[in-house]
């Protein structure tokens, strides 16, 4: 009986807690769905990490954007796409405005999301991952890839692989395989693969490697028997590091492996010590390293204990969380132009995404100069950027090994084109004429 | 839950103890329920019954290599009642076992009301209308005693599942033409009081009177009883031998128990079969077989 | 595929399933049973058969994955070992291994970076750290028979099995909690890998080092349990608690004594395991997933019998791989988390008790 | 005083063996309908604290009502027939993935998009015909042996829907999403509607649940349950029993999977039905009470509640714990409480409500 009274008060006090979340005063609030613990937990930590410390030395230092306090809660997904949903429905509510928009983190998440944003009104931030179609901003007002989608991804790789053989030409009869994590991540390269295979002539083979990953001995086993000139790695989480321990179990020539930028961080190479080395990645843009924004974040929050970062400090994903809050904060930045210093709302904020400009000199006073290259969004592109770089993971630290690629657009975006359109029919999406301001 | 891989056999303790009770205490007990249920005396029931209902030709059962039963024969007469007597460990379960279809045995042939019996599921048994009782008790702990006893009626239950999904019409109808059977049976077995107590809870005695309520809920035709009194007290015993004796004359159902119990034995039943070491060694009234030399000699462990 | 390098082999195959349903069928009779046994023969003699084709075209390649199939096998056979230990013991169904694999890990390879960042030599390291763990597991078998156990002494088999659901999920927050939830790289064992028989197939065979340490350790593992069942005071009082509870109760063998032993030497097998897990994955969160693969392997075997846990091991081992390469070329990858579950039912439903188990007579 | 059953006499049997035979009780369970119904809508409406906050019927109660057909659901299979399951989350995939494919329509075999209602419960049909067939080996394999057999199904279909791709309507990227929720022309898209729609579903399946299990059938599964050789002697046969509880169990939870998919999620992959969800499941029904209708409520309840209360309470009191903290605390929680009720508790909290039930007949006297 004691127990039953304890228990309701328990469920009574939680049910009403959540309840005052609206209240909170004037603060621009930003959800931070991350995964700290789980399979998945050595990527999704720095990438926390940095999204968080951005978002506090705002506060710290500017008091925000433009005096607009912003309000911050992290929320643990696991990188489960229920469990994200459940965040997001927590935290969109949250701050005096709502959500001002959501980085799901995870292929998952930003599918199942897509079907809510419209009606919340929150722009979802997905950087460099999540659905490649949604460069289309005519189709998908809420979706913003910024900076670069797998499909990207994908042609940029080929196309280092190809300049390795000599060039685009060499690639024919030549055996590309992908070795990918088994759900909508992991997938979301294949169709742009087959179109480039289609195009150039090599043979394309993906290997499926299931969720969290840590049993991939028969795919490289299959690998090593199959001899491809080239693999690509679409992994996540404890997957990377397992995949290039394995390629060095079967001996498979690890500088003959192109990760993605999700699979070009330092815990995905860590692990396998000196059987990484030789390994590349793609770089979204930006590198390990510590620029302008470090040392600022160093004085405002290392310094003064206020950061949860350690080793990860200055690390690949650390670097991808600033940025990722950078761009986002950006964007409210830009609504603030148009909409007045005050808490902006989704839909607002949404306008600032849709217009985004960040310049050369911005960057650069932002303390970014070194991690990325100009980027402009707009209404028919939600992207904003082609480019990517390749490193190298030389047995202690990432070495860039090429200049800037571009993605081949006359693939991609018929691939866009097509897929955008299935979806608008699907959905009975009328797109918008982009031809006319907003 | 029990849905364990292996059914656990405890020794019967109970029955043991059960046969040190004095013949007469017991023979006593036996005179006091028959007394109470107005029944007529053994000869005349012999009479009564009739052709037989089940035959058991040679049977022959082994586990692995161990033989349990060899080369049994016997037969159940209509409306008798039928004793199994024996030393433990003298193959009288897996009889039972093989009568209702649980096991079924290597050799020899089953013949109930006629039909030989080909190998079968238990359930084939139940719908022929063979129920039985168990020596350690078989309820269905976390059920009540009605839903027992009513799980005992789900043979003559005809109604879909979709019926029951809405409990409407039809299948309210017939749930409460089978609580009307039940009740009765309740009312005979004087177990009004613990109608809705999960059967987990009741004490010993009343879980075998409870257990004896579910088997005649399927209205048999021939009713097993594997040791129906062991662990009981004499008034508990009476009890039961009144039920046993009732239900034989007054609904006519044919019976065949396992016993300890030697003065309920001889007192309650009509013939007794004697097996040894999974063989018969004596077949007959209770005279004959209490006078056999060989049984004396399997009770009371005296060599040749 | 010729047609001929089809049709031999796959007559081998079926003579060899045929042969394989004689000796499982035992003695049931059933209609039903027959039935299920032929279907399960031919599909059985289709797959041997496929397989077979695929040796007689590429003889190297087969040779290299099945014995990279066969050494991962006894990997999971080492986790195997562990639940075989307590099933046998105390008749509980241990779900916890697999998070029993995660502490030891932990707990080894953080002791082990603590010490060596203090400066301290390897080899004096290592013991210590192996020490310390190896406290550790017995500070979770005290924990687990005094609070789980013990006061669900005598409660069915399926309770048994959901408590160690709890106890894997406590165990799990914890040791998280306690040593951290990265990645842990561990380096006991050479990874890389030899390469055999160049002159004889092309591009030659390839043997992970790790892979033959684990069997030799698994070996040495099952010499060292048997000898303890066999020649300590302890192990005799574990088997014969194995045999009958009751029985070794009253002949004063200490129940709860016994059983937090057997939960010890099951932490203990847990701690090699995770040397070599360790070792192959980094220890980390994801390696109480092993306690998935390591149930078809139990099935197989048998669960009461050490050998049935190694041969269980090396029949999962083999098939999965063997399935994930060439029968995921024809239905697509990713099947070897079913295969070896559909192995264990296919098992099952011939023989119940697995392969190496007691038959089990049903009485009441 | 007020939980009196003083004065309420039972004339006949079928009074006797209504659903809840104390006055009281059917007037509290109608006025909880009525509240659910009705009041929770108004409330909403009018946002009335705390039901104006959308996040309360999206995040809480309709997550906490599907689950809780689900663990109807499984607690059918287990709690009343006591064949463990680890592979519920196979079964609501089944439901979700077959519903969709009823719904987007399957132009190979000539079958037009269905509507929505029909969709959902078609998935449930599909899920109810699988779960038969993973059933069948229960018919031979007992206890954690049937575990393994359903471990089967959950990997399985987790590869199946991955792999083949016709479940997903050759979506690249293997995440589908539903087709517009559409009732007789009502579009069920507010927090609200959704709620109300779930609502629907769940009550109209509790009550067929607790019809069942109190039935002739329900004593078929818990005869099976208590004691299999004993009821296969009383006439039960194994194979109806089981079998029919593995349909409607997994029928139930096929449904709470469409639901899952098409109303709470909205897009998802086969990872949102993996072993994790079964496992949840699980505990739901240990926790809420193995055997019990409302155990399941209960049960759904309280798992979802734990994360949700160990992120919010903290923070507000002032003491905000990392999101790795509680993440670990949740197991820890979990884990234990497992263990406890198992121990001290085997029916759960239903089992805690029927004990304070007793009391409260009596009050205040102590017996």
């Amino acid at each position: 009986m004691k127990k039953l009274v304890a228990a309701s008060v328990v469920i009574g006090a939680s049910l009403a807690s959540v309840a005052p979340a609206l209240a909170q005063g004037g603060e621009q609030f930003i959800p931070v769905l991350s995964y700290r613990t789980g399979a998945y937990a050595v990527n999704g930590v720095p990438f926390a990490n940095g999204g968080v410390d951005y978002l506090a030395l705002l506060n710290d230092r500017d008091g925000g954007i433009n005096g607009v306090k912003i309000g911050f809660e992290e929320c643990e997904t696991g990188y489960a796409t229920d469990k994200g949903v459940e965040c997001y429905e927590r935290l969109k509510g949250k701050g005096a405005t709502g959500a001002s928009y959501v980085s799901p983190l995870s292929t998952g998440i930003t599918f199942a999301l897509t079907e809510k944003a419209p009606g919340d009104k929150i722009p979802l931030l997905t950087l460099g991952y999540g659905r490649s179609e949604s460069r289309n901003g005519a189709v998908f007002p809420w979706n913003f890839i910024a900076m670069g989608s797998y499909w990207t991804g994908a042609s940029v790789a080929v196309q280092h692989v190809a300049k390795e053989f000599g060039g685009l030409d060499k690639l024919k009869g030549k055996k590309i395989t992908l070795v990918y994590h088994d759900s909508p991540y992991g997938k979301e390269p294949i169709p742009a693969l087959e179109a480039l295979a289609a195009k150039h002539g090599f043979v394309f083979k993906g290997v499926p490697v299931t969720h969290p990953g840590v049993e991939q001995k028969s795919q490289w086993l299959s690998i090593r028997q199959d001899r491809p000139d080239y693999v690509l790695l679409w992994g996540w989480g404890v997957m990377n590091g397992t995949a290039i321990k394995e390629a060095a179990a079967v001996a498979f020539p690890r500088d003959k492996i192109i990760g993605i930028w999700w699979s070009g961080a330092e815990p995905d190479v860590l692990p396998a010590g000196d059987g990484a080395k030789g390994y590349k990645a793609l770089m979204l843009q930006h590198g390990p390293g510590q620029f302008g924004v470090h040392a600022e974040i160093k004085k405002h929050l290392i310094d003064k204990g206020k950061s949860l970062a350690k080793d990860d400090f200055g690390q690949v994903l650390y670097n991808r969380g600033l940025i990722n809050s950078f761009i986002g904060t950006e964007a409210i930045r830009t609504a603030m132009k148009k909409y007045g210093n005050k808490p902006m709302t989704g839909e607002q904020v949404r306008w600032g995404f849709e217009n985004l400009d960040i310049t050369e000199a911005r960057i650069k006073e932002a303390g970014f100069e070194g991690m990325m290259k100009p980027l402009k969004l707009s209404c028919s592109d939600h992207q904003g950027a082609d480019v990517a770089r390749v490193q190298q993971w030389d047995g202690k630290e990432w070495k860039v090994i090429s200049d800037y690629y571009t993605a081949d657009r006359d693939v991609l975006d018929k691939l866009v084109a097509e897929q955008s359109a299935k979806y608008a029919v699907e959905k009975k999406i009328t797109p918008r004429d982009c031809s006319k301001p907003d | 839950m029990s849905s364990n891989t292996v059914m656990p056999v405890a020794p019967a303790a109970g029955s043991t103890a059960a046969s040190t009770q004095p013949a007469e205490a017991s023979g006593l007990a036996v005179a006091a329920a028959r007394a109470a249920g107005g029944a007529g005396s053994r000869e005349d029931r012999a009479r009564r019954t009739g052709e037989v209902i089940l035959s058991v030709e040679n049977v022959s059962l082994s586990f692995g290599g161990v033989r349990a039963i060899s080369d049994v024969s016997f037969d159940i007469r209509k409306g008798e009642i039928r004793a199994i007597i024996g030393p433990n460990g003298a193959g009288k379960t897996s009889m039972l076992n093989v009568i209702n279809g649980f096991y079924f045995p290597q050799q020899g042939v089953i013949t109930f009301k006629g039909e030989k019996r080909r190998e079968m599921r238990p359930y084939f048994a139940a719908s022929s209308g063979i129920s039985r009782t168990f020596q350690n008790v078989a309820l269905f702990k976390g059920m009540s005693t009605l839903d027992n006893m009513m799980a005992g009626r789900t043979l003559k239950m005809q109604r879909g599942i979709l019926w029951q999904a809405l409990r409407f019409g039809p299948a309210v109808n017939e749930e409460m033409r089978h609580r009307e059977v039940v009740e009765k049976l309740i009312d005979f077995l004087e177990i009004q009081h613990i109608r809705k107590v999960p059967v987990g809870k009741l004490p010993y005695g009343l879980q075998k009177r409870v257990e004896l309520g579910r088997a005649l809920a399927m209205e048999p035709e021939l009713l097993l009883l594997d040791e129906p009194m062991a662990g009981m007290n004499l008034e508990e015993k009476e009890d039961m031998s009144r039920f046993i004796i009732t239900i034989n004359q007054h609904l006519g159902t044919t019976i065949a128990l396992i016993e300890h119990d030697m003065g309920v034995v001889m007192d309650l039943s009509d013939r007794v079969v004697v097996l040894e070491y999974g063989r018969k060694i004596a077949d007959g009234t209770p005279d004959q077989v209490k006078a056999d030399p060989k049984v004396i000699d399997a009770y009371l462990g005296v060599s040749h | 595929m010729s047609g001929l390098s089809f049709a031999i082999p796959g007559g081998i195959g079926a003579v060899l399933a045929g042969l394989m349903f004689v000796l499982l069928r035992g003695d049931r009779r059933s209609v039903v049973d027959t039935i299920v046994h032929v279907a399960l023969a031919a599909v059985t003699a289709v797959f041997l058969g496929y397989l077979a084709s695929r040796a007689i075209d590429n003889p190297g390649g087969f040779l290299e994955i099945l014995v990279g199939g066969l050494l991962s096998g006894v990997l999971y056979s080492l986790v195997a070992l562990g639940f075989v230990l307590i099933f046998k013991a105390s008749g509980v169904f241990n779900y916890a291994q697999g998070a029993m694999v995660l502490v030891a890990g932990l707990a080894l390879v953080r002791s082990l970076d603590y010490l060596t960042g203090l400066g301290v030599a390897n080899i004096v390291a290592i013991p210590l750290a192996i020490l310390f763990s190896g406290a550790v597991m017995a500070l979770c078998a005290f924990v687990i028979e005094k609070w789980v156990l013990r006061p669900l002494l005598n409660q069915d088999g399926l309770t048994l099995f959901m408590s160690t659901i709890g106890a894997t999920f406590v165990l799990e927050g914890l040791a998280q909690m306690v040593f951290g939830s990265g990645v842990y790289p561990l380096r006991l064992f050479p990874t890389d890998a030899w390469i055999l028989g160049e002159g004889m197939f092309p591009g030659g065979i390839l043997v992970n080092k790790l892979d033959v340490w684990g069997g030799l350790i698994a070996a040495i593992l099952v010499v060292a349990l048997a000898a303890f069942f066999q020649y300590t005071k302890t192990g005799r009082a574990l088997r014969a608690v194995a045999d009958d509870h009751a029985a070794a109760q009253s002949v004063g063998i200490p129940i709860s004594w016994i059983w937090f032993i057997v939960w010890l030497v099951a932490g203990i097998v847990a701690l090699v395991a995770a040397t070599v897990w360790g070792t192959k994955l980094g220890v980390q969160f994801s390696i109480v997933f092993l306690a998935l693969k390591a149930l078809p392997v139990l099935i197989i075997g048998g669960f009461t019998s050490v050998p049935g846990a190694i041969v269980g091991g090396l029949i999962v081992g083999a098939g999965e791989k063997l399935a994930e390469i060439y029968l995921g070329e024809l239905i697509g990858g990713g099947i070897e988390y079913w295969f070896a579950y559909v192995l264990a039912l296919a098992v099952l439903l011939v023989r119940p008790q697995g392969l190496y188990g007691e038959k089990i007579i049903e009485r009441i | 005083m007020l939980y009196r059953e003083t004065g309420q006499f039972k004339t006949t049997y079928s009074a006797d063996m209504a659903m809840l035979p104390l006055r009281q009780d059917r007037i509290a369970l109608g006025a909880l309908l009525v509240f659910a119904f009705v009041g929770i809508p108004l409330l909403a409406h009018f946002a009335v604290w705390p039901f104006g906050n959308e996040y309360l019927l999206r995040a809480i109660l309709l997550p906490f009502l599907i689950l809780s057909l689900a663990a109807i659901g499984v607690n059918i299979l287990i709690g009343y027939c006591g064949q463990i399951s680890l592979g519920s989350g196979a079964f609501m995939a089944i439901g979700a993935y077959m519903a969709y494919k009823f719904g987007t329509g399957m132009p190979e075999i000539g079958l037009p998009a269905l509507p929505v209602l029909p969709s959902i419960l078609l998935g449930g049909v599909c899920s109810a015909i699988v779960g038969v067939l993973f059933g069948i080996p229960s018919l031979r394999i007992k206890g954690l042996y049937l575990a393994v057999a359903t471990l089967a199904a959950q990997f399985f279909f987790d590869w199946l829907f991955l792999r083949v791709k016709w479940f997903t309507n050759y979506a690249p990227s293997g995440s589908v999403s539903a087709p517009e929720l559409n009732v007789f022309g009502w579009v069920v898209d507010e927090p609200i509607e959704r709620y109300l729609f779930c609502l629907a579903f769940v009550v109209f399946f509790a009550f067929v649940a607790k019809n069942l299990v109190r039935g002739a059938i329900g004593r078929q599964w818990m005869a099976i349950r208590d004691m299999d050789i004993a009821a296969e002697l009383m006439g039960i046969r194994p194979f109806f029993a089981k079998l029919s509880a593995f349909a409607v169990s997994s029928f139930m939870v096929g449904v709470a999977g469409a639901l899952w998919a098409f109303v709470y999620l909205g897009a998802w992959e086969p990872l949102a039905f993996s072993i994790d969800r079964s496992l949840q499941l699980l505990f739901m029904v240990i926790i809420g009470g193995l055997g019990s209708i409302l155990g399941s409520f209960l049960g759904a309840g309280f798992i979802l509640m734990v994360p949700i209360f160990l992120n919010v309470v903290p923070s507000e009191l002032g003491v905000p714990l990392s999101t790795e903290t509680i993440s670990h605390l949740e197991f820890i929680i979990f884990g234990s409480l497992i263990c406890f009720l198992l121990i001290k508790e085997p029916h759960g909290f239903a089992r805690l409500v029927s004990l304070a039930k007793e009391k409260l007949r009596l009050w205040p006297f102590p017996y």
